[in-house]
């Protein structure tokens, strides 16, 4: 019999080690439970157990484990491990992907800022963090790089900024 | 006592073999002699809880009938002194130890919230008879 | 994927046998079994690239022609809380996994710029038959 | 050259057998081959020196009688990035080496001040034949 190596097996097959023979590959979802002997007796495939999968044809022994969502620090499911497909993972509501490099497999979710005070020029996605304009809204007065509403300010606390901002308000108010 | 990790023994990477066996969170070992064991942990954080840890560690420990308390067998302590955004700290131990027939190994981590269990090649944990 | 890092296989401390040959980036296992599988990364910056890294990672990776896609066997992941000056980080893994026969073994990195690869004794990478 | 760190070989979980022997802080190889070396060293302060320590290493070396100088073989260095309340830093290394007979093992340290020799746990080295 020529010498198959592991090079040579025709398309749709693996070179099996042990049985020395060009086995058919298990198709995804499975893995190869038992090696063909013969062209007559070919691979016998499982499915992979739950909890793990194969997204490719293959001729392992073994499916992945399936990775897990790390709820705890705010992750979120978008799509459960199947036999095919290893868990998606993305972000609560409300928090964003914060990458730890690229291509971005590990990343931790990071609360959205909330913008007080500011209109928001983006809002928070699933990749990035809330976009906040820049100048305060109406009835907000600017204070260091903060927005504070002019109704909490009062006569002594109310800077330069706070005047021209809230100032008319109050002489209307008071008028 | 701190608390104890539970593991995968046979799904995706994780085996066992030559009657090393895995049963209530620790393996058991069949036989004595001198074993190599390992273990790594990521933590990682933030997470819900508020307090923010200032250390985190992990403990390989043997329990064993003829001692009534568990024997701390390998220690990897480690002080974090990131900021308040995410952070990843692994701590990998291995070491020879002379190990009974019935002993039993175990891992303990200073707080089980910040282990990264979500991918199996991040946190393992193992033995070989030398 | 991530880079793959490049090693030394016959000069200083370097060597290979009982068949563990290395090529093409990876070590290449001769027979099936149970292999006890290590690499230590040294990681240092900064360096000139304007951007300073958060995150550090070194990963083993097996490749097999049973399957199209890399496996990761071993990760270790550390963020970096180093301000601007120098810094230095190794990253050690090692544990037990299965192998079988014509498997290639590798170390992927995050970034191959931040690898120290001026001492032999800094980053190293093996694997030896149980 | 560094200072030498001095290990505990009987007391606890301390043993050498084989006739792997420990003499003047040394492992000393009783057979040629290859070995898996490892040592892990926790790292600890502030202490009461005045100077902050900007990083640590550990550093297996082997000295031989057929060459006048020490040879590193593998290791481990930290940049210290914690503030100046208490920290710990571990150092685990590990990996295959080729040893001759008669071959001395020895675990340098960047400064035997900051090196916690309090538990046995915690600060450790070995060697195994393969």
């Amino acid at each position: 019999q020529r010498n198959v190596t592991s090079s040579s097996c025709p398309a749709g097959t693996n070179w099996v080690e042990t049985v020395h023979h060009c086995c058919s590959q298990c198709p995804a979802g499975t893995f190869l439970s038992e090696p063909c002997t013969s062209p007559e007796n070919d691979s016998v495939c499982l499915p992979c157990p739950a909890g793990t999968f194969r997204t490719q044809p293959n001729t392992l022994r073994k499916c992945q484990a399936c990775y897990e969502c790390d709820q705890q620090a705010f992750q979120s499911v978008l799509s459960n491990c199947s036999a095919t497909s290893n868990v998606v993972c993305g972000c609560e509501p409300g928090y964003f992907r914060s990458c730890f490099g690229k291509p971005c497999t590990e990343f931790s979710c990071k609360k959205c800022q909330p913008c007080t005070g500011r209109l928001i020029q983006r809002p928070c996605s699933e990749t990035e963090d809330t976009l906040c304009n820049s100048s305060c809204k109406p009835d907000f007065y600017r204070e260091g790089d903060e927005c504070r509403p002019c109704h909490t300010s009062t006569l002594d606390t109310c800077g330069k900024e706070c005047q021209q901002v809230c100032g008319s308000n109050n002489d209307q108010g008071s008028g | 006592h701190l608390p104890i990790l539970q593991w995968e023994d046979k799904r995706g990477l994780a085996f066992t073999k030559n009657n090393l066996s895995y049963s209530s969170n620790a393996l058991v070992i069949p036989v004595s002699g001198d074993y190599y064991v390992y273990a790594q942990v990521t933590f990682r954080g933030p997470i819900e809880s508020s307090t923010k840890p200032n250390s985190v560690t992990e403990i390989i420990t043997k329990v064993t009938d003829s001692y009534p308390e568990p024997t701390q067998l390998l220690t990897g302590t480690k002080t974090l002194s990131e900021n308040s955004n995410g952070w990843f700290q692994p701590i990998y131990l291995g070491a020879v130890v002379s190990l009974e027939v019935g002993d039993k190994l175990m891992v303990n981590v200073s707080d089980i919230k910040l282990v990264d269990y979500t991918k199996e090649h991040k946190t393992f944990f193992g033995a070989f008879l030398l």
